[in-house]
């Protein structure tokens, strides 16, 4: 159990439960956040993969852009889901 | 042209700053790179001249303004952060807490002035810029302290919410 | 609905900070981590920031939607027309004809762990500023119709 | 040698300063407060780490005179002067459109801002 | 064990996909499935991460590189970046898709965009 | 070499608790500071993690991210202000 | 020639060339018996038609619409029809149920055989 | 009814795909032949420091080309739908 | 000249995108400038791509590889003998499918010249268009499989923007969603598999993955993720849904180009399953071929018989387009599944493959065809609903006679093409299995009896009073419909030029595996 196992054992772990997040919230906006918090995460898994560039992609593209369209559509849209 | 001098200016050293250690031992930059960042700024200052600066481009120009930033950022700033920090680390450990939002009147008349002093106010002693009057310049702050007797008063000099230095005076020299 | 005057100064003065950034990631993407799309969407960002701050009328009277399209059109030609010089050179399409041939960005690197200088790469950093052009064209414009979209979905 | 201990010293207190900001986040009773929070603690915290990072990168920089811990310096500044500047500024953005949104500043003394807006 | 920990963002990846593909299939709310549809996309982009990870490898970039032996695998980052853009670019057009529907028809419910049937 | 990677882990572990207030926050905005939170500590991993893997260049992944992530902060915040 | 125009499957032969030439008689015939007929012919010269007895509905009432076209047909299919259209539900879900059930299936199959 | 199916179906796909987790082996990646090339040569052959570089905007440029293709494709897609139409432009009558 | 015709499979790609990338400059200085343009780009795509196939037919298999220094040399000298770069790999089934890609391109882009023209957009609209047409062209002849999900994407991104190109009433969008959604879910798919071939055998390219290719459970994994989004996109029938719903809402001259589109993922199935995965043991072979011919069985019969009931006309054609799909996958499938049996697939095994791969170009042309003359009644009367139409053959009698040709073309009535590749079919299935040739052959009489009921519902009866307005078509439409209809009319007269030069060297490229390596590693 090396540090470096630990520490992406625990970013997994953040992100399974982020995405968990993201599909169990009924407020699409919380979604969004938490998507926008995903995808933070998901870069951090990717600079530690040594992969600095796809970490930058993700954090410009993924982090910010497609938070921003995502609350454009929320908006253009409804917030809340419907009930089941 | 005098905004486009400043963007040319920030862009530049901004650039120069990103490629420090570029060069040889002696020299910091490369000759690739403040030829590259001269291009950069060029164009940077093109695109962004009308929204870098735009009210009183002419006051960009003063270096001794710049060097204030440098010193207000690194100094008084630092120290009111570092004690702000302090206090709101007492507050959480203790939650001894006594929110309330009060009215600032900031007294700055730049865009600019504004936004350092709302910044400066975030980020340090227990406040936190909540809104602001477009036309006045007022700022609403929220205080997680409202020492009691503040809450009635209508509203709250500047210089009050920081405890150490006279930061609006700073920024009013900085910006103004 | 603008929003207020701190967020529209804060945007103003990061505006040129993203453009420098991203034009340094652009540049510097075959030195350090980066090129064209990291540093495309940078850009795109400052952009974006601007948008978020003012409202969408307001925004187009400072930014050309028509300026943004030509900056993606002009990103796509320049890739394809680097693409056909390596054609008409005698290569192939896209080959790297300028790298190592001396040269504006034809200087050959050293092997191994090196510092990096900035005219390496040949055709490369070409094709980073055109993508990178491509890539602040096109989200911004896509940011630009989507809100154009969502005023016509408010009654 | 004093490097280090600094080092050591200057990630302890930026470390101590991120727990206390999360420690807030989840204590503070209203989101005005938990802004607070975070917007101090962390970024207070993030400014110390990096620092420790600056120190560290200047001791390499006196051992090996190699120019990339300058840039490492540079950039690692940069970083802490965006994310200083973004974290405030963000923080206004969200309580002022929590406020606009209607969110009380729940125990609260006084709210001057509630007055002039209806 | 130790293999399950040894690889461990493939279970992740694992974990994402189904994730991903159950808010693909029991959400209702389109704005969700897009969300779902990204999630698998993700998922995918660290797969491609993943499996060009190589056991401490430094990141394929000379600039600077700390004298190691090894590097991890670049063709998959490449790739993945590829399709990061192409993902942004699909859920963009999809989410504009979305909000022209919900212009059209007054609703983002999946079980009522069914004008097409039969 | 060992304090680096600790304070990594402490710090990923924060980011853990702090979406244990992404899950909780009543209102959106608790959600926002969460999400707030996490970018700040992720940038400050990244910075450390750049030590830790003696790569200079990660830190410009840092910069992206302090420079990025604040656009999707600020359209959650104009969409909360009901301004988009 | 022969070479150019058949068409071989292996197990038995196709000439384009003899059903062209079909064609081509079966329109001679036609044109042959049509030239039968009487030349003074003209527009609106001929009698009103008459469906069953009754008058040809004005504007193309007497038109089959298309609906009603081998009504027969799927009346007697109605047991196969009423199962296999609301399969296509035209939800979204379903599609991607459907694709990925394929392909559950389709992994079993690979995996196990 | 419908939920049960697609927790089926998922399980299946799910029994399936776990082969992901587990036949590949995180780190030690099997055969590296074409990376090693990149790796070895990315330097020589196109004066690119950062491999990845190389190899996007040289070994694999046509697929940059490609997804730089995509993003304009979105991009005039999404300016296709919001489109302002022409007054009376329909097409659907029924 | 020489030069430009060494690089054709670069240009093949290059002049779409050239053309696509400009036309939004062009377009701004008018509408005759952006006729000519658009054009001039069609016909230069159109003769790049047949100049290409009629190298390849003639001299044999072409490479192209992008960024080298000599593009005709798929492995540089110091890589130890693979390749590395992106290679376009055109074989004689890859130009098979340049030619119908081309020439539908051409003619439906002078329909569209016609059909479109009073419509908003039409900048993006012929972008699209081209880009839907280069993303076509890329995917049948690269040989690479990243690349090959790149042009995927281009190729279904393009066409979902343009199924929803009509905007106004919301059905296109649905459309263009559930097409979007199901080739982007598909498409990633794609992408995993493709992650695990790569992290097996750390090559992208198609013949260096075949050559290294082991069948491990993961390869079997990654074989079902590459062949059912494909076998999806090519509307094979448990998700052909989005079939009929892309089809009868897309402007007619896209639908025309979306079945090539979808035939194209059906080369890539085919490549897939033959060129990929060909070595596999022998109940593999089996086990898919029997796939692709289940598959193909339900596509056809499902298909038709979800035609019959239809009222919309471009819904009918669609389901018709999902059973004529069927019938490549049978004839493909059938000699899939006798791969590993010589002696059967020199009896009908190539036969088979001859009729399936002979009938996605008679398909591409007269459902084309149809699918055009549909758009032509709906661009004169303004409704596709059947039950609303009639009488038009006084109106329009071109576009009766080509409806005439294209129906009795799908019906597979002799002397028309598609009689030509059914027939291969039926023979060939028969001697596998009579009972799937007498399906073929039912199906074959319900697409009859289906076209007659559209042919009567639009064209026969009294002349209508409120279609008395209704004129023939203008020029570039009926010159867009004619070019196919040529072509059905040539195929169905003279299949055996095309059967011997074109067909059957396509089909010899998919069976013989070991070419399609050795064109890129070396012997054998």
């Amino acid at each position: 159990m090396t540090p470096f196992l630990l520490f992406q054992a625990l970013l997994l772990l953040g992100l399974i439960i982020t995405a968990i997040l993201v599909v169990a919230f009924k407020d699409l906006l919380f979604s969004a956040i938490a998507f926008a918090a995903f995808s933070l995460l998901l870069a951090l898994e990717f600079y530690l993969l040594q992969a600095p560039d796809v970490a930058i992609a993700e954090a410009g593209i993924g982090a910010g852009l497609t938070t921003a369209i995502l609350i454009i559509a929320i908006r253009g849209t409804k917030r809340l889901e419907e009930k089941e | 042209m005098v905004a486009f001098v400043v963007t040319f200016g920030f862009s530049y050293a901004l650039y120069l700053v990103l490629t420090a250690g570029s060069g040889i031992a002696p020299w910091f930059w490369s000759s690739q790179e403040l030829l590259l960042g001269a291009i950069v700024a060029v164009v940077v200052g093109l695109a962004a001249r009308t929204f870098f600066s735009s009210s009183r481009p002419r006051a960009g120009l003063d270096p001794r303004r710049w060097v204030r930033a440098i010193a207000y950022v690194c100094g008084p700033f630092f120290l009111e952060l570092a004690r702000a920090n302090l206090d709101v680390a007492y507050r959480i450990i203790t939650g001894r807490i006594r929110p309330g939002i009060v009215r600032v009147p900031s007294g700055m008349s730049t865009d600019l002035g504004v936004l350092f002093l709302a910044n400066s106010i975030t980020l340090t002693p227990g406040t936190l810029t909540v809104g602001i009057d477009e036309d006045t310049h007022d700022l609403f702050i929220h205080m997680i302290y409202v020492p009691p007797g503040l809450e009635d008063r209508e509203a709250i000099d500047a210089r009050e919410i920081f405890a150490m230095f006279d930061c609006p005076r700073w920024i009013r020299r900085i910006t103004e | 609905m603008n929003m207020t005057k701190i967020v529209r100064t804060t945007a103003d003065v990061l505006y040129p900070f993203c453009l420098v950034f991203g034009l340094y990631i652009v540049a510097h993407g075959h030195l350090s981590p980066g090129g064209g799309f990291q540093g495309g969407s940078v850009m795109a960002t400052g952009v974006a920031l601007l948008i978020v701050s003012r409202s969408y009328t307001a925004i187009l009277q400072r930014i050309r939607k028509e300026a943004l399209k030509l900056c993606e059109a002009i990103g796509l030609l320049m890739f394809l027309v680097a693409a056909l010089s390596g054609l008409y050179i005698g290569g192939s399409f896209l080959h790297n004809w300028l790298a190592g041939a001396g040269g504006l960005f034809g200087t050959p690197v050293a092997f191994g762990p090196n510092p990096g200088t900035f005219n390496t790469a040949g055709v490369v950093p070409i094709l980073n500023l055109a993508v990178g052009l491509e890539v602040l064209g096109g989200l911004a414009v896509i940011l630009l119709y989507m809100l154009s979209g969502l005023r016509e979905n408010t009654p | 040698m004093i490097l280090t201990v600094l080092i050591w010293v200057a990630l302890a207190i930026g470390l101590s300063f991120n727990t206390l900001g999360i420690v807030g986040i989840l204590r503070f009773p209203d989101i005005y407060t938990r802004l607070h929070a975070d917007t101090k603690c962390t970024t207070f915290g993030t400014i110390f780490t990096s620092l420790a990072v600056v120190l560290y990168a200047l001791r390499v920089y006196v051992q090996t005179s190699d120019g990339q811990y300058i840039s490492l310096i540079f950039h690692t500044l940069l970083a802490v002067v965006v994310l200083a500047f973004t974290n405030a500024t963000s923080a206004h953005a969200i309580a002022q459109a929590a406020h606009r949104r209607g969110h009380k500043p729940m125990p609260s003394v006084t709210d001057r801002l509630e007055e002039i807006r209806p | 064990m130790t293999a399950f920990l040894l690889s461990l963002p493939f279970v992740a990846v694992l974990a994402l996909i189904f994730i991903g593909l159950g808010a693909m299939l029991f959400k209702r709310n389109l704005i969700k499935i897009l969300m779902g549809l990204s999630l698998f996309e993700s998922a995918v982009n660290l797969l491609l991460v993943a499996i060009g990870y190589r056991q401490d490898g430094v990141a394929p970039i000379f600039t600077h590189v700390p004298p190691h032996t090894h590097m991890v695998l670049p063709t998959v980052q490449a790739l993945t970046l590829t399709a990061i853009v192409i993902g942004v670019a699909t859920l963009a057009m999809m989410l504009s898709f979305a909000m022209i529907i919900y212009r059209k028809y007054g609703t983002v419910d999946i079980r009522n965009i069914r004008k097409l049937n039969g | 070499m060992s304090c680096w990677i600790l304070a990594v882990l402490v710090m990923v572990s924060l980011m853990l608790l702090a979406m244990v207030r992404l899950f909780l926050g009543p209102t959106s905005a608790d959600r926002v500071v969460a999400l707030d939170a996490i970018n700040t500590l992720v940038v400050a991993s990244m910075i450390v993690l750049a030590v830790v893997f003696r790569q200079i260049l990660f830190v410009d992944v840092a910069i992206v991210y302090a420079l990025l992530s604040f656009i999707g902060t600020l359209f959650i915040a104009k969409y909360l202000g009901g301004n988009l | 020639m022969n070479l150019l125009w058949l068409l071989s499957s292996g197990s038995g032969t196709w000439n384009p060339l003899l059903w062209l030439l079909a064609f081509i008689v079966a329109l001679a015939a036609a044109w042959f018996i049509r030239s039968f007929g009487r030349k003074d012919f003209r527009e609106g010269l001929q009698q009103e038609p008459f469906i069953s007895g009754n008058e040809e509905p004005a504007d193309g009432g007497g038109h089959i619409p298309a609906s009603n076209l081998y009504w027969g047909f799927l009346e007697s299919l109605s047991g196969y029809y009423s199962r296999l259209i609301p399969l296509h539900t035209g939800i979204l879900t379903d599609y991607v149920a459907w694709f990925l059930g394929v392909m559950a299936v389709m992994l079993v199959i690979a995996l196990i055989v | 009814m419908r939920p049960t199916l697609f927790i089926g179906i998922l399980l299946i796909l799910f029994s399936g795909l776990i082969h992901i987790a587990t036949d590949l082996s995180f780190g030690q990646p099997a055969t590296t032949d074409l990376d090693d090339y990149f790796l070895r040569h990315a330097q020589e052959h196109t004066g690119a420091n950062n491999v990845v570089t190389s190899v996007v905007f040289d070994f694999r440029a046509f697929d940059t080309l490609g997804e730089a293709t995509v993003l304009f494709t979105a991009v005039l897609g999404v300016g296709i739908l919001f489109r302002k139409l022409h007054p009376g432009e329909e097409y659907e009558h029924d | 000249m020489a030069t430009l015709l060494q690089h054709l499979p670069a240009l093949l790609v290059a002049v779409p995108l050239f053309a696509a990338f400009t036309l939004p400059l062009v377009g701004r200085t008018g509408a005759p400038a952006r006729t000519a343009w658009v054009f001039l780009g069609a016909l230069l795509t159109a003769a790049t791509g047949l100049l290409l196939a009629w190298q390849v037919f003639a001299h044999g298999p072409l490479l192209y590889v992008f960024g080298a220094a000599a593009p005709h040399v798929p492995t540089p000298m110091d890589s130890g003998g693979i390749p590395i770069r992106i290679i376009f790999q055109i074989d004689a089934l890859g130009a098979l499918m340049v030619v119908i890609a081309s020439l539908s391109s051409l003619a439906i882009i002078l329909y569209s010249l016609a059909s479109d023209s009073r419509h908003s957009g039409k900048d993006s609209f012929y972008s699209l268009l081209f880009l839907l047409v280069a993303g076509v062209l890329g995917m049948v002849s690269t040989g690479d499989l990243f690349n090959f999900f790149v042009f995927l994407e281009i190729s279904s991104l393009s066409g979902a923007a343009l199924v929803a190109y009509r905007v106004d009433k919301g059905q296109a969008v649905e459309a263009g969603l559930k097409y979007a959604l199901l080739s982007t879910v598909g498409a990633l798919a794609f992408l995993v598999a493709v992650g695990l071939l790569f992290a097996q055998y750390n090559a992208l390219n198609i013949a260096v993955v075949a050559s290294r290719l082991q069948f491990t459970p993961l390869d079997q994994i990654a074989l079902v993720l590459l062949a059912i989004p494909l076998a999806m996109k090519c509307g094979a029938v448990p998700m052909h849904f989005w079939t009929p719903d892309a089809y009868s809402t897309a402007p007619s001259s896209i639908t025309a180009f979306l079945v090539v589109s979808s035939q194209a993922s059906l080369y890539g199935l085919f490549r897939i399953l033959f060129s990929l995965y060909g070595h596999l043991l022998e109940f593999s072979w089996l086990t898919f071929g029997w796939f692709l011919i289940i598959l193909g069985v339900l596509s056809m019969f499902i298909g038709v018989t979800m035609a019959i009931p239809q009222k919309d006309v471009k819904r009918l054609m669609a389901y018709h387009a999902v059973s004529q799909t069927g019938y490549m996958l049978l004839g493909v499938g059938v000699g899939l599944a006798v791969l590993g049996n010589a002696e059967a697939l020199t009896a009908y095994g190539r036969t088979a493959m001859a009729g399936g791969l002979f009938h996605i170009l008679n398909h591409a042309m007269y459902k084309g065809l149809l699918f055009l003359t549909a758009g032509a009644i709906f661009f004169r009367t303004g409704t596709r609903n059947l039950n609303k139409l009639g009488g038009l053959g006084h109106h329009m009698p071109w576009t009766m006679v080509f409806f005439m040709i294209g129906a009795l073309a799908i019906a597979g009535i002799p002397p028309f093409n598609g009689f030509a590749s059914k027939f291969l079919i039926y023979e060939s299935v028969f001697r596998f299995s009579p009972f799937l040739s007498i399906i073929a052959m039912l199906v074959s009489i319900l697409t009859l009896a289906s076209f007659v009921k559209v042919f009567h519902a639009m064209f026969m009866g009294a002349a209508r009073t409120e279609f008395a307005q209704v004129r023939e078509v203008p020029i570039p439409m009926i010159a867009g419909m004619a070019i196919l209809a040529a072509v059905v009319i040539v195929t169905g007269l003279m299949p055996r030029p095309f059967i011997d030069h074109m067909i059957l060297p396509a089909v010899n490229a998919l069976v013989d595996r070991a070419d399609y390596i050795a064109a890129i590693l070396g012997g054998h």
